[in-house]
């Protein structure tokens, strides 16, 4: 049998250790996994059950590369009296009173060397929204983090599709 | 050598301990040396990182001069580790009994120079980090490619080629040496030899069969070295004897560093017993045969061009003739021919120091001949509107002086672990070539043949 | 010893993993441009007008997420149709420069100060309103002085107005163009640039104008050029150009005339000789349209003698051969083309006319076209309708407001010393410093930067120094506005509402409207919209006679009356357009519109107006001189110097002589005021100074902060590989005998200063020209202009021109050294 | 499938240069700085080459407008040891940036000289980066870059005849230089087109093609009256 001993020095030496790597670990998944936080939890569910189309808040993915965010012009359409009680709509009234734009974050990049044009996909290829974006139509509160899509996954459905696969039909 | 005896087991051939106390005992002007390459290597690893970190615009590359130093150091690297292993197996195919005590220093030479060959490639590549897509992403279209793949095979063989004469010398060190921790290295790196018949004979047929393989790998090394250039359009690159003449090239300074490196280690180690004049003598005089044949292609190369007077290709053979890279292109000249020509062809000063001297005109005139391969072209566009001009800036002479100095000091190193003097085969050479090479000159003779 | 080794091997092992670890960063890309800037946004293209150069051009604006991103050519544009010079192009460079002025700022200390603070807008405007009232209480209104380096469309429009409104007459505009339209006003009446038919003419003989790069509508000489060249079917265009130089002009003409500098008139003359002896000129239209060709009478019963004469009596061609340095038989061959080739048409601008003869130059060359009958027909020269803007209400001025505009001007000179002057504003600093005829009190400057482009420019240092107020209005820091007490940042033609109308020397009326292209970069305003503001500000009397809001206010009032003016389109597409283009040439119109309002919404939505037909033969319009002709025998001119003898007690004979002795006329009677060549005066010794010294500008430095743009610095010197820098192009022979080769830094020296520049060897270089690009030389502007390269005009000593008072800039003679 | 080539009229060329900076403008090239001038690394995927002949009083220039000259046998793409530069369907020679590995063989076997190389990061001021075209991407530093005749463009236009339901007609894609020249000296289109202007005008009298004789098959087209003198 042998017993392990540890002296108290050891013992916190260890402690500290374990503390400062937990630390590191957190903050590295932080920067690897930290997501986007939007400036009001918007509630892409609500909306959509309530009869608005992707296209009412997003509206240029049908003529441009672009889908838009929605302007405080479009919230103000149905917001300019409060619908509700939640905090939310709360923060969003607050935002109209001072017509101060809302800054929504980008969730979605698309990588600097890429072109991808919402339009290309929507109109031409008939692609559903769902199809990159997923079910965040029936997300409740705003995702902080997109699906990741990969060049391959790009790859793939091009070929499955049979649409053009050149690097420079989005490497530009 | 009371030290000595404590480090060596006492039944070590005498003949032996001249070889081996380079590795067993270190001198202070050993260390110095050291100490003022690691300083050069330092300074150079400083400007790399400055140029990784910034991008190659510190450097004095431009538009349309896109290569430079670092290119010239590639071509000018590997065309220097021809001198090992091409040397050492066209001399060991050929029963050359003087081989036995260059082999193993003109090796080495090899396989360390073509690290900073390859380095200085990817020291010139805008993004190093990058560089695995030559193996993922790679095109067999392109010249660079075929470089690729010629010096990896290259320096496989030459590593295995180096690797396998020097297993006997380590099974002696393993058995000899009485550290116990580099009895331990040795032994893992003697692969359990133990001198037996079988093992002789092994091995004796696997140096032979590298040795063939070798050659025409060597010379593909450097032909598609030359190919990089040949193979584009542009005017005095795109060449057809430029394989040859590389390869001549290569051989030449190959040879020329060879020299230089017996020379040091003869002066320093004290090998004047092993590494004798003749051995200069009989190197001086394969140079002095390169040089001739280095002339030769120079002179047809250039005079094709100036007889042809394509404008495209006047204007690189101007420049170099009289423009900008005149002084360059003269120096060589001076380097790769008349030096060696007036020195080597004369008995008297065919000497050991005599051969030193030429092998470094002759290292300088060869770096000189491909920095005027490569230049002249570049600044003579074909479109005749720009025009270029190149002044290398501090960070490749640093970077170029840090190679230098790396693979100097690597190869000290080299001394320093393993003997630079391949041990058996000198030993061979006493016990049987005296009397193979007897047996070999009867055997030319008239007579009847054993 | 093996630890040693040891270590050895750690460092070298050591390094070589940190090198592996570099050059990992795990973006390709920049790391400054932000993460999510760079997926696509949302994108717009604003309708505009680029205000870049007088040429007026329409562009489109191509807006991604609020940021201007590209310019475009506008293609229902009839001045460019699409597309666009390097300039225009480069707008986005002015919009987005890093050096310009963000907010308002006020002087700290004292004028030399370089010292500002931020303020905001409203004690900005409180400052500039109290210095006004202040200068209006004390009835001193006339001392308020205002610089504008850019007259035309709104700005000008809204200053004009204000200054009339506040009652001060120091006004004043860029003269550079003073001699040309002074000789135009001279022989035809006329009081601006005159039109060229290029895309009609069979023939150009050019005096040095560089209608192929800084010509006031570049983009639309150069479409010209290519229609002349490449488009045009049947009968090709022969271009001449006559020019010191071989600039871009010279190099796309079909033949280069070097000539001697200053002598452009002089050899119009001996062209004009050919055409009068061999009798090749337009009998009718000399005899019908225009006046003192043949000796005449005038009602007096004094015989005068006519054009004719004078140039078969003193312009042989061995004389003019020899002055010029253009041989007799390539003058000859001229004459007969120009004469045979028609329609022809001679043209010129400022390159021509910087001598002390530059105004008999203008006169000379422009006879060429009387000559040969190339006014008011296709390809020869036209007159330009203006667009039928509605006028601004009437001004009711009170009595301070009187008083003041019945001032003198701070330009005016000592007992008419400039007799054919309609201003000269070359004379403001010296008036300024010696407080004549009154001191200045406030000086306002708009686009004006006189201490870069004027020369001997420490006249307008020292003037500066002793007005005790400046205000800027400049988006940059130039070399004037440093001595300005409150600047007050314009915002940039990309971000305002205006107008533009087509320059002068196009045919057509064209009017573009323009809107902002993007908003809320730097606390700028536009200053339309500060000088109205400003009237607001100034009570009662000011705000009743600005009644707009803003500046596109303003635009809607001027465009109003467009719709009544019952004539041309409004931009339309291509079918559209043809075919009501066709209609109109043939003297139809067609409204397009029913009502105004709908005119004005389609106006605004196609983004301008214009009027496609040019009516030919309205002869009162194109010539208003008092014999309602071209007059090769000035009567305007001569009717100048009566005036002045009178003013100046009797007008006798000799008083006469005595004023054309000041004036350094050597010509004598009746030649005076007909075409005829005047030595060119040069200062510096001809011996001691053997060089001319030629300033051109390249196109992309045609306006004065060009070098504020690096793409600019890039390619402003690409027939000679220059970039960033200046140069001083020479011929081959010259600077053989100098020593000088290829790139060396050279001295130019004249007798007042000497600049260090590099040397150019150039085969389009006269023997005894120096050229020196003009532009750089900045010793502000942003970290782009200042300090690079040299200002040729700190060779320049201040030479006015005696008739028009224009500060010549070709004036000066130089050596040149190795340095 | 198009094939796209350019028609550049030099006796229309004015040497104005509106092409050299709508190129810059259009795909972010990055200014340079007197120092890198001097080292002649300024990029410009389109430079205007002036050729003068003669020697004072009689001289003649040409302007030669020098876009990538997109070579149907390119040398470029034959040497590029990793694919980065390839041709595609339609004649196009492009540049992948995030495959090229800078090793600028690939600038070195241009005959022409019209490839360049980022020899830093490029860089903006800050007010700057807001007139960056969001379609064209950075080069980092490192990797070889040139003319890609606008082909980011071409994806726009196509896909707007596409979303309008018609086929891509001449003059819906055409790169920045085109659509600015003032003098409308540059044409752009389909080679393979027999109809098209730009085939019509290769076929013409007036066309040549720069260095020929080396058998790269550029797909950019010069044209000029009377011999042409290089």
């Amino acid at each position: 049998m042998v017993k392990i001993k540890i002296s108290r020095n050891q013992f916190l030496v260890l402690l500290g250790c374990t503390l400062v790597f937990v630390i590191v670990l957190i903050v590295v998944l932080r920067i690897v996994w930290g997501g986007v936080r939007q400036p009001i939890a918007f509630n892409h569910q609500i909306h959509a059950a309530n009869d608005l189309e992707c296209l009412d808040c997003h509206p240029y993915y049908e003529e441009q590369a672009s889908s838009g965010r929605p302007t405080l012009e479009t919230c103000i359409t149905c917001h300019e009296e409060p619908l509700g009680e939640s905090n939310a709509e709360r923060k969003l009234i607050e935002y109209i009173n001072s017509k101060e734009e809302i800054k929504w974050e980008r969730l979605y990049d698309v990588p600097e060397d890429v072109y991808f044009s919402h339009r290309r996909h929507v109109v031409l290829g008939n692609i559903e929204c769902s199809t990159c974006h997923g079910d965040i139509g029936e997300s409740p509160r705003p995702p902080s983090k997109p699906i990741k899509i990969k060049m391959k996954k790009c790859m793939k459905c091009h070929e499955e599709k049979e649409v053009d696969n050149d690097c420079i039909a989005c490497h530009i | 050598m009371d030290k000595l005896d404590d480090l060596l087991v006492s039944d070590v051939a005498k003949e032996d301990v001249p070889i081996l106390k380079p590795i067993l005992h270190t001198g202070k002007k050993f260390y110095a040396v050291v100490f003022i390459l690691v300083v050069i290597i330092l300074i150079g690893v400083y400007a790399w990182i400055l140029q990784l970190k910034k991008g190659l615009g510190i450097t004095g590359l431009n538009h349309p001069i896109f290569w430079g130093v670092y290119i010239t150091n590639f071509v000018f690297f590997i065309g220097i580790s021809h001198a090992g292993t091409l040397i050492s197996a066209i001399l060991r195919l050929a029963h050359a009994e003087w081989r036995r005590a260059i082999t193993r220093s003109a090796e080495v030479i090899t396989v360390l120079v073509l690290f900073f060959g390859v380095f200085n490639i990817v020291t010139d590549l805008g993004r190093p980090g990058r560089m695995f897509k030559v193996f993922t992403d790679g095109k067999l279209g392109s010249p660079l490619l075929w470089d690729v793949v010629s010096i990896s095979i290259y320096l496989a063989a030459s590593a295995i080629y180096l690797y396998l004469p020097l297993i006997p010398d380590i099974a002696l060190m393993r058995d000899k040496l009485r550290s116990k921790t580099k009895r331990f290295f040795y032994g893992i790196f003697a692969l359990n030899w133990k001198g037996t018949e079988k093992q002789w004979t092994i091995l004796e047929k696997a140096i032979s069969v590298m040795a063939v393989i070798v050659i025409p790998v060597a010379i593909s090394v450097h032909t598609v070295v030359s190919y990089v250039f040949a193979m584009t359009i542009q005017p005095m690159w795109h060449s057809t004897i430029f394989g040859p003449y590389f390869v001549t090239g290569a051989i030449f300074s190959g040879i020329a560093a060879l020299i230089l490196a017996m020379y040091f280690i003869r002066r320093s180690y004290h090998l004047e017993d092993y590494l004798k004049p003749v051995h200069f003598n009989n190197l001086g005089l394969l140079m002095l045969v390169m040089s001739l044949l280095w002339f030769y292609f120079t002179f047809t190369e250039n005079l094709t061009a100036f007889y042809g007077a394509e404008p495209a290709h006047l204007a690189v053979f101007w420049s170099k003739f009289t423009g900008a890279y005149a002084p360059y292109f003269w120096t060589m000249v001076v380097c790769c021919f008349v030096i060696p020509l007036v020195i080597l062809s004369n008995r008297r000063t065919r000497t050991v120091t005599g051969t030193m001297v030429v092998s470094i005109f002759v290292i300088i005139g060869m770096w000189l001949e491909r920095f005027t391969i490569v230049l002249p072209t570049l600044i003579n566009p074909r479109l005749p509107y720009e025009r270029g001009i190149y002044h290398p800036t501090w960070i490749e002479f640093a970077v170029t002086a840090g190679c230098f100095a790396a693979f100097i000091l690597l190869y000290m190193l080299f001394t320093k672990f393993f003997p630079i003097i391949s041990m058996w085969e000198v030993k061979q050479g006493r016990e049987k070539g005296i009397k193979e090479t007897e047996e070999r000159i009867k055997s030319y003779l008239p007579g009847k043949a054993q | 010893m093996s630890l040693k080794r040891r270590d050895f091997l750690k460092i070298i092992g050591g390094s070589a993993l940190s090198f592996s670890l570099l050059d990992c960063s795990p973006s390709p890309y920049h790391s400054s441009i932000r993460k999510g800037q760079w997926s696509p946004g949302v994108e717009k293209w604003v309708q505009t007008v680029c205000q870049a150069c007088p040429g007026g051009c329409g562009i489109l604006v191509r807006v991604v997420d609020g940021k201007a991103v590209k310019i475009e050519g506008n293609p229902a544009h009839p001045v460019n149709r699409g597309r666009l010079c390097p300039v225009g192009q480069a707008g986005l460079q002015v919009l987005y420069n890093p050096d310009r002025i963000k907010g308002p700022m006020k002087k700290i200390g004292g004028r030399s100060s370089r010292e500002w603070r931020s303020i905001s807008w409203e004690e900005a405007m409180e400052t500039l309103v109290s210095k006004l009232k202040e200068l209006k209480n004390s009835g001193d209104t006339h001392k308020l002085v205002l610089l504008n380096g850019e007259k035309r469309g709104m700005m000008d429009e809204i200053f004009s107005r204000f200054m009339n409104v506040f009652g001060s007459p120091n006004y004043f505009g860029d003269d550079s163009n003073m001699s040309l339209i002074r000789a135009f006003y001279l022989t035809q009446g006329i009081d601006s640039l005159l039109a060229y038919d290029f895309e009609n003419s069979n023939y150009i003989l050019s005096f040095g104008s560089s209608f192929l790069s800084s010509w006031p509508s570049p983009v639309q000489s150069m479409r010209a050029y290519a229609f002349l060249r490449q488009g045009r079917s049947g009968k090709k265009a022969k271009i001449v150009q006559v020019e010191p130089r071989f600039s871009i002009t010279a190099s796309r003409a079909d033949r280069w005339i070097p000539v001697e500098p200053g002598t452009e008139g002089m050899l119009a003359l001996g062209i004009a000789y050919v055409i009068v002896k061999e009798r090749l000129y337009d009998r009718s239209f000399v005899e019908k349209f225009t006046f003192g060709f043949e000796d005449w009478k005038d009602k007096e019963g004094n015989t005068h003698s006519g054009f004719e004469s004078l140039i078969s009596n003193r312009y042989r061609l061995d004389l003019v051969s020899e002055t010029t340095g253009v041989s007799v038989s390539t003058i000859v061959s001229l004459a007969k083309e120009f004469a045979t080739n028609k329609p022809a048409v001679a043209i010129f601008d400022n390159n021509a006319t910087n001598y002390s003869n530059g105004l008999y130059n203008a006169l000379a060359i422009h006879s060429l076209n009387a000559l040969v009958g190339s006014i008011d027909v296709p390809g020869g020269v036209l007159v330009q309708r203006k667009v039928p803007l509605q006028d601004l209400p009437p001004v009711a001025v009170d009595e301070v407001t009187r008083k003041g505009l019945l001032q003198p001007g701070i330009d005016s000179s000592a007992n008419g010393r400039f007799p054919v002057a309609s201003s000269t504003p070359s004379l403001i600093p010296d008036n300024i410093l010696e407080g004549r005829p009154y001191p200045a009190n406030l000086l306002l400057m708009y686009k004006s930067n006189p201490i870069f482009s004027s020369p001997n420019s420490e006249r307008y240092r020292k003037a500066f120094e002793k007005i005790p107020f400046i205000v800027s209005f400049s988006s940059f820091m130039n070399e004037s506005t440093q001595y300005a007490d409150l600047i007050l940042p314009d915002k940039t033609y990309l971000e305002k509402w205006q107008y533009a109308e087509s320059s002068p020397v196009s045919k057509i009326p064209v009017l573009g409207i323009g809107k902002p292209a993007i908003e809320n970069l730097f606390n700028a305003k536009p200053t339309e919209d500060v000088i109205l503001d400003l009237a607001q500000r100034m009570g009662s009397y000011f705000a009743g006679h600005f009644p707009w809001e803003n500046s596109k206010d303003f635009l809607l009032y001027k465009i109003d009356n467009l719709f009544k003016a019952r004539k041309g389109i409004v931009f339309a597409d291509y079918f559209e357009e043809s075919q009501l283009r066709l209609l109109e040439e043939r003297g139809w119109w067609v409204p397009q519109f029913t009502s105004a309002r709908e005119f004005k919404d389609e106006l605004m939505r196609k983004g301008g107006w214009w009027d496609p037909a040019y009516d030919y033969g309205v002869r009162s319009f194109v010539f208003r001189s008092p014999s309602r002709r071209f007059e090769f025998y000035s009567q305007l001119f001569k009717e100048r110097i009566e005036k002045i003898a009178e003013h100046e007690g009797e007008s006798s004979e000799d008083r006469k002589e005595a004023i054309l002795q000041n004036l350094k006329i050597e010509a004598k009677g009746d030649d005076v005021f007909m075409p005829h060549y005047e030595e060119p005066r040069f200062k510096g010794d001809a011996k001691k100074y053997p060089l001319y010294l030629y300033i051109y500008q390249p196109l992309s430095l045609a306006e004065d902060h060009g070098s504020n743009q690096p793409w600019f610095q890039e390619i402003m010197g690409f027939h000679l590989n220059m970039t960033w820098d200046s140069w001083a192009e020479i011929n081959p022979d010259t600077a053989a005998e100098l020593g000088i080769s290829d790139n060396d830094l050279i001295w130019i020296e004249s007798d007042y200063g000497r600049l260090h520049v590099r040397a150019k060897i150039y085969h389009g270089a006269m023997p005894d020209v120096v050229s020196v690009p003009y532009g750089l030389g900045h010793t502000a502007l942003g970290r782009w202009a200042k300090n690079r390269g040299i200002n040729p005009i700190e060779l320049i000593p201040i030479d006015f021109d005696e008739l028009t008072g224009l500060a010549l800039k070709f004036s000066v003679r130089v050596k040149i050294y190795k340095a | 499938m198009p094939r796209w080539g350019m028609v550049i009229d030099l006796d229309k060329c004015t040497g104005c240069q509106a092409c050299v900076i709508a190129c810059k403008a259009e795909n972010n090239i990055p200014f340079s700085s007197p120092k890198e001038a001097r080292l002649k690394r300024i990029i410009s995927w389109m430079s205007v080459l002036p050729v003068m002949e003669g020697e004072y009083p009689d001289l003649r220039e040409r302007f030669i407008p020098r876009p990538c000259m997109h070579c149907d046998n390119p040398p470029c793409v034959k040497v590029c040891p990793v694919g980065a530069t390839y041709k595609n369907r339609e004649g196009l020679v492009a540049q992948v940036y995030t495959q090229c590995i800078g090793c600028r063989y690939c600038t070195n076997n241009c005959p022409y000289t019209l490839k360049y190389f980022n020899w830093y990061t490029p860089e903006w001021p800050k007010e700057m980066e807001n007139y960056l075209n969001p379609d064209v991407p950075i080069r980092s530093k490192g990797v070889v870059e040139k003319c890609t005749f606008c082909h980011h463009r071409l994806q726009k236009a196509r896909e707007k005849a596409r979303a309008e339901n018609r086929r891509l007609k001449e003059g819906d894609y055409v790169p920045a230089c085109v659509q600015t020249c003032p003098t409308e000296a540059i044409y752009f289109g389909d080679l393979d087109d027999p109809h098209s202007l730009v085939a019509k005008l290769a076929r013409g009298p007036r066309a040549f093609r720069l260095l020929e004789e080396l058998g790269t098959e550029p797909k950019v087209y010069y044209l000029t009256e009377g011999e042409w003198h290089g």
